[in-house]
């Protein structure tokens, strides 16, 4: 005999684990994927604007809801863009100029299908075996995708902030996976749950390998062109560099792409460096496997996020030569350094 | 008058509209000399007592041009013919008057006239820089060409740009002579001569009241 | 690929091979109303054209149209904020020609507005300067700051920025008697914030990479071009118009004039950092002296004498709807003539040397004016100094000029 | 007293490697830290709060028409033109009848409030009102008749927002302070001098204010 209630119930437990917590769809839809997403870079651009604001002698978003500190006032500047029209120049090259900023957009989420959000096998979205160069990988692949709006925008800012945007990705590329692998020696493992676990004890590998943990918090900020690395849409001599033929959502996909990109990465050094969902052990079922671990993950990343955002307001941005110097002369050394040692602690037998 | 009130300073006096000059007191003889009395009539046009020396100085060294001194208050106005003119203002950086603080026109319409002045003054020559000394000359309005200084003194690059727009004065041998603030057909109205009258509203400080509160003036 | 349809109003240019013209401005969104041609060959600028003249408003010529004394209200909105700086050399070239020395305590009194004002117009460049270079933090700091000094201003004069203060023979108010008790806490709280100033901006090591050795102008070039202010104490030059060929009140004041000798960015920089300390200093000894010194003498006695017991009455808070330490002017203004002459003035304004050619034929309006102001003086250096750096040097050498287009358009 | 100002040859301080890449980022940092844990706000709020301006202020114009002698000085003397004499039909007390006198009226869309109107008046018959934020539905609104150049314009925003006043502060430069408490002190006290206690205050409200 079947009740209606029990096939509800089935249907709804289905639903729940066949398509809610089916990890592919969930990491890329809700967490740490598009949703999630969405309201951390909402609150991390409302927290961007109030942490100027309090070291600058102002409020920051506030009339729009005073109670809450003006913290609906990105959802209202999503509304905005959202009805804005879209105005396409007559000179852009049309369809690359519509498909560059959502590739971004969805280059920039896909290495969250790479990286695990607990250690409960069931809940990988993928094999683990060599989650972390899977993930560095596809972190890699939307900055093209600036240059090419500015090459379709064909526009002379455009150009100059896309040929920036092309220099400073070879150069920050480098740093970011040779900080970012420079922990494998150190677990013998490119499985980012192996990472994970390793760290379970409260020996991150952040503090086991500082300079590593620099060197690509540093290339996160480079990659999506946060301050004091600007340099693409500098607006002081480019109006808004790549992004300066686009306007109401195509122009909010833009910045929306730089911002969904640090998340990403974010995510991603918070799992190799800040010891992921440790120091809490998954338990079964989705709730305690699955769910908690992730919203743990979240947390963590956003206090990175949080950081970087607060750069803002204290620093204003390199020259272009100065930021690759920088990145080739500095940050590379540094890199290959924290390579050497995490070579040299795997030696003296740091982790057991 | 209330004069050097810093040698009484504890003098509390809330209305002493004349307080008793104290002669012993005076602090300098520079200072009463700024303290002479109002004289009543316009004042006498000369050149300036601190310029005495110098114009004596600058007599000297543009000897054989023919300067000629007009009276001016706060800077020196040597005035040379405009054949002269370059060869003076060779002499007068020599001298050590290495930079342009203005090249201004003037429009004498009734004379039919422009004068063209060099301010100049010195950076490196700290004993000049006390002074402004104006290198000028006048020059037909029909045919308004004089000699560009620019490849003596650069800074005066910028100034003779507005001037040949603001007047039609052709600098000969500047090196890139082109309207400066102006569009050019606004620069081929010459704004600065005296012949260009702006439109603007009446000065009647009159008027009537239904006129008034019609006005579209804003 | 079919060649860019030509729209309306676009004007083609040749420019040479390897050239790529970018032109910054006009509605841009640091720089306000101007415009920069340039040509970068690769990353680097080659030819540097700076097209001016947007906010233009001929005033010179107005000027031609206007009574004496309704001109200063005029010339006041070349560079509302630093009004006292940019009208007084016009009074002073008026007085010469009217031979009028105003009283002390007026000297004094314009000198502290004066001051009030460098520090206001120097807080203004620096927070200009810092968005330029992507830092909001301080262009918020330094138009907050900017704030204490304008406050200060308009309790000595009525209005924030468009003070129109001195008038020929004398200033129009008194300091209010909580004036000089505000003047030095406002001057305690400056001296501390400079110190922050210098560690979040001028010592943070990200902008000193971006200032150093950028855009260098030695002692000799600065001459040639005829650079003012204190982008040429930047190079090494020792003149300041308060130091050579001292004005109002300032022979009586002890203050140091900085020289710096590097002629870069970062030096431009450090000059106005440290002319604020100055005129912070200036400041406590202007109010020190008219809190000592008995309340007269703000007007020459040629517009004062005969003023009547209601004036005064006025100027001591007698009548209460009108206020306290007003000074009335003379009915006598409204229709002043001055006698025919010409005279020349000059005044250190917060961004460099301002200049006035005055001429009079005795009517009741000027027969020519010629106003240069510093930052026209200044804008030669873009085509000069800026050539042979990087693009992005642009505006880093554009603010430490501590540009002000109104002001150079005029 | 002749004190020449002088030259002071400074230099730019100079650091070296370590102490830039070091001092350098650790003191911006440090002064950004510092405040975003103990901010200086001294944003008005400016709809819900608005400044008490202090008499004296340029604000808008107002004439008394019974000082008024008709002299006409304030209209010669005004810079933008904004200021005209109109004739109308008064009742001479004097004389006892209807004489046509000059009175002037205004036009605020051309008035900048350089005030030379109302220093010029020889019987004060002009005054400035303390408030300078007013709105008008058209601009033929703003050329005023004689009328209502004679009653001080409405202050819109006083009805809604709290009055407040900046006073100055040696650590924190400005500090607002709700004007009420502060006029109140001043009235006490008789000496038109901030109090400490009116700056305590004041830091309440700044801190009530986040």
């Amino acid at each position: 005999m079947v009740t209606a209630a029990q096939v509800a119930y089935d249907v709804g437990w289905g639903i729940l684990h066949y398509i809610i917590f089916y990890p592919p769809l969930y990491q890329l839809i809700i967490i740490p994927g598009l949703i999630a997403a969405l309201v951390v870079v909402i609150f991390i651009i409302w927290f961007e604007r109030k942490a100027a604001a309090r070291v600058q002698m102002r409020y920051g978003p506030w009339e729009i809801s005073p109670r809450t500190g003006g913290a609906t006032q990105l959802i209202a500047d999503l509304i905005r863009y959202t009805f804005q029209e879209i105005i396409v120049p007559r000179t852009v090259d049309f369809m690359s100029y519509i498909i560059a900023p959502n590739a971004a957009v969805i280059f920039s989420i896909l290495p969250l299908v790479a990286v695990p959000m607990t250690s409960v096998s069931q809940y990988w979205p993928i094999p683990m075996d060599f989650s972390l160069l899977i993930a560095v990988a596809l972190s890699t692949l939307s900055p093209i995708f600036v240059v090419m709006m500015s090459w379709a925008s064909n526009n002379k800012f455009a150009v100059v902030g896309g040929v920036r945007e092309s220099f400073i990705i070879v150069a920050y590329e480098l740093i970011a996976v040779i900080s970012l692998l420079a922990v494998v020696p150190l677990v013998s493992t490119f499985n980012l749950v192996d990472i994970v676990q390793v760290q379970m004890g409260g020996r991150w590998l952040g503090l086991l390998n500082p300079i590593a943990l620099l060197d690509a918090f540093i290339a996160v900020i480079m990659s999506t062109s946060a301050f004091p690395f600007e340099i693409p849409d500098s607006e002081s001599e480019l109006v808004a560099g790549p992004y300066t033929e686009y306007s109401g959502l195509m122009y909010g996909l833009n910045m929306g792409a730089g911002y969904i990109r640090r998340w990403t990465l974010s995510v991603l050094i918070t799992l190799v460096f800040l010891g992921g969902w440790a120091p809490y052990r998954p338990g079964p079922g989705v709730v305690a496997g699955y769910l908690v671990p992730s919203l743990i993950v979240v947390a963590k990343a956003v206090v990175v996020m949080a950081i970087m955002s607060f750069l803002r307001s204290v620093y204003g941005r390199y020259r272009l030569d100065q930021a690759l110097s920088l990145a080739w002369e500095v940050l590379i050394p540094m890199a290959i350094a924290a390579f050497g040692i995490s070579i040299a602690e795997t030696y003296f037998g740091v982790i057991p | 008058m209330s004069s050097a009130p810093e040698k009484k300073p504890n003098a509390p006096a809330p209305q002493a509209p004349t307080p008793a000059p104290k002669p012993a007191a005076q602090p300098a003889a520079q200072s009463a000399a700024k303290q002479s009395a109002v004289p009543a009539a316009p004042p006498k046009p000369t050149i300036p007592p601190e310029y005495q020396e110098l114009q004596k100085k600058v007599a000297e060294v543009l000897k054989g041009l023919n300067p000629t001194f007009e009276p001016s208050r706060g800077y020196l106005d040597v005035v040379v013919a405009k054949e002269h003119l370059v060869e003076a203002a060779r002499r007068l950086k020599e001298m050590g008057f290495d930079h342009v603080i203005s090249v201004g026109a003037i429009d004498y319409i009734a004379k039919k006239q422009f004068k063209v002045m060099y301010h100049l003054t010195s950076y490196l020559n700290e004993d000049l820089s006390k002074y402004v000394v104006a290198l000028s000359t006048y020059i037909e309005r029909d045919s308004p060409h004089v000699p560009s200084l620019t490849g003596i003194w650069l800074s005066a690059e910028f100034h003779e740009r507005e001037e040949y727009e603001m007047f039609g004065i052709i600098f000969d041998g500047h090196p890139d002579l082109r309207p400066l603030l102006l569009t050019p057909a606004v620069a081929a109205l010459r704004p600065l001569r005296k012949d260009f009258v702006v439109k603007e509203e009446s000065d009647d400080i009159e008027t009537d009241y239904e006129a008034y509160l019609a006005t579209k003036w804003w | 690929m079919e060649a860019a349809p030509r729209l309306p109003g676009m004007e083609v240019r040749p420019v040479e091979r390897h050239v790529y013209e970018v032109q910054i401005g006009p509605a841009h969104p640091g720089s306000g109303h101007m415009r920069i041609f340039v040509e970068v060959d690769g990353d680097i600028m080659v030819r540097v054209d700076p097209d001016i003249g947007f906010v233009h408003r001929t005033m010179e010529k107005l000027a031609e149209g206007r009574d004496w004394i309704k001109n200063i209200p005029l010339f006041e909105r070349m560079a509302i904020l630093d009004a006292c700086n940019i009208t007084l050399p016009y009074v002073e070239a008026v007085e010469k020609i009217l031979d009028i020395d105003p009283p002390p305590r007026a000297k004094y009194l314009r000198t502290l507005l004066c001051e009030i004002n460098r520090i206001a117009s120097h807080l203004y460049g620096m927070g200009i300067f810092g968005v330029f270079l992507g830092h909001s933090t301080l262009y918020m700091w330094a138009f907050g700051d900017r704030e204490v000094f304008v406050q200060l201003a308009e309790d000595l004069t009525g209005a924030r920025l468009t003070h129109s203060y001195p008038v020929f023979g004398g200033v129009r108010r008194d300091i209010p008697d909580d004036f000089p008790q505000n003047a030095r806490k406002a001057a305690r709280y400056m001296r501390n914030r400079l110190n922050e100033y210098a560690k979040i901006f001028l010592n943070n090591p990200n902008i000193r990479k971006r200032l150093e050795g950028v855009g260098v102008l030695d002692k000799n070039r600065a001459t040639e071009l005829g650079i003012v202010g204190p982008n040429v104490r930047a190079s090494g030059i020792k003149y300041d118009v308060r130091l050579v060929e001292p004005y109002e009140a300032y022979d009586e004041l002890d203050f140091e004039i900085p020289i710096f000798e590097e002629g870069d960015s970062l030096a431009r920089a450090w000059v106005r950092v440290e002319e604020i300390r100055q005129s912070l200093n200036i400041i406590e000894q202007a109010v020190d002296w008219l809190e000592r010194h008995p309340r007269e003498g703000f007007m020459h006695d040629r517009f004062w004498k005969n003023a009547p017991q209601l004036y005064k009455d006025i100027y001591n808070g007698k009548i209460d709807y009108a206020g306290k330490y007003r000074v009335k002017l003379m009915p006598l203004f409204a229709s002043l003539k001055v006698p025919a002459g010409k005279a020349s003035a000059r005044v250190e304004a917060g961004r460099g040397e301002m200049f006035y050619y005055v001429e009079s034929d005795g009517k009741n309006v000027p027969y020519r004016v010629r106003v240069v102001s510093p930052s026209f003086r200044n804008v030669i250096a873009f085509k000069y100094v800026m050539p042979g750096h990087r693009l992005m040097d642009l505006p880093a050498i554009y603010g430490s000029f501590d540009y002000f287009p109104p002001e150079w358009d005029r | 007293m002749h004190v020449p100002a002088k030259p002071s040859p400074k230099e730019v301080p100079r650091a070296t490697f370590l102490g830039r890449a070091v001092a350098g980022n650790l003191g911006a940092l440090a002064v950004g830290v510092k405040y975003f844990f103990d901010p200086n706000r001294i944003t008005l709020l400016y709809p819900h709060e608005y400044i008490k301006l202090r008499q004296g202020y340029r604000g808008y114009i107002v004439l008394i028409f019974d000082k008024c002698i008709s002299c006409a000085s304030c209209a010669r003397i005004c810079p933008a033109r904004a200021m005209k004499m109109v004739s109308i039909n008064v009742f001479d007390k004097k004389l006892k009848k209807y004489m046509k006198k000059k009175y002037p009226v205004i036009n605020y869309n051309r008035c900048i409030f350089c005030g030379f109107c109302v220093d010029v008046c020889p019987t004060e018959a002009l005054y400035h009102v303390p408030y300078h934020d007013l709105v008008y539905n058209s601009m033929a609104d703003m050329v005023l008749t004689l009328e209502d150049f004679q009653k001080e314009p409405e202050f819109v925003t006083a009805k809604e927002g709290v009055p407040v006043t900046y006073i100055y502060d040696e650590k924190k430069g400005l500090v607002k302070v709700h004007y009420e408490e502060e006029g109140g002190e001043v009235q006490k006290a008789e000496g038109g001098q901030a109090s400490a206690a009116t700056e305590a205050q004041g830091e309440q409200a700044q801190g009530g204010g986040g």
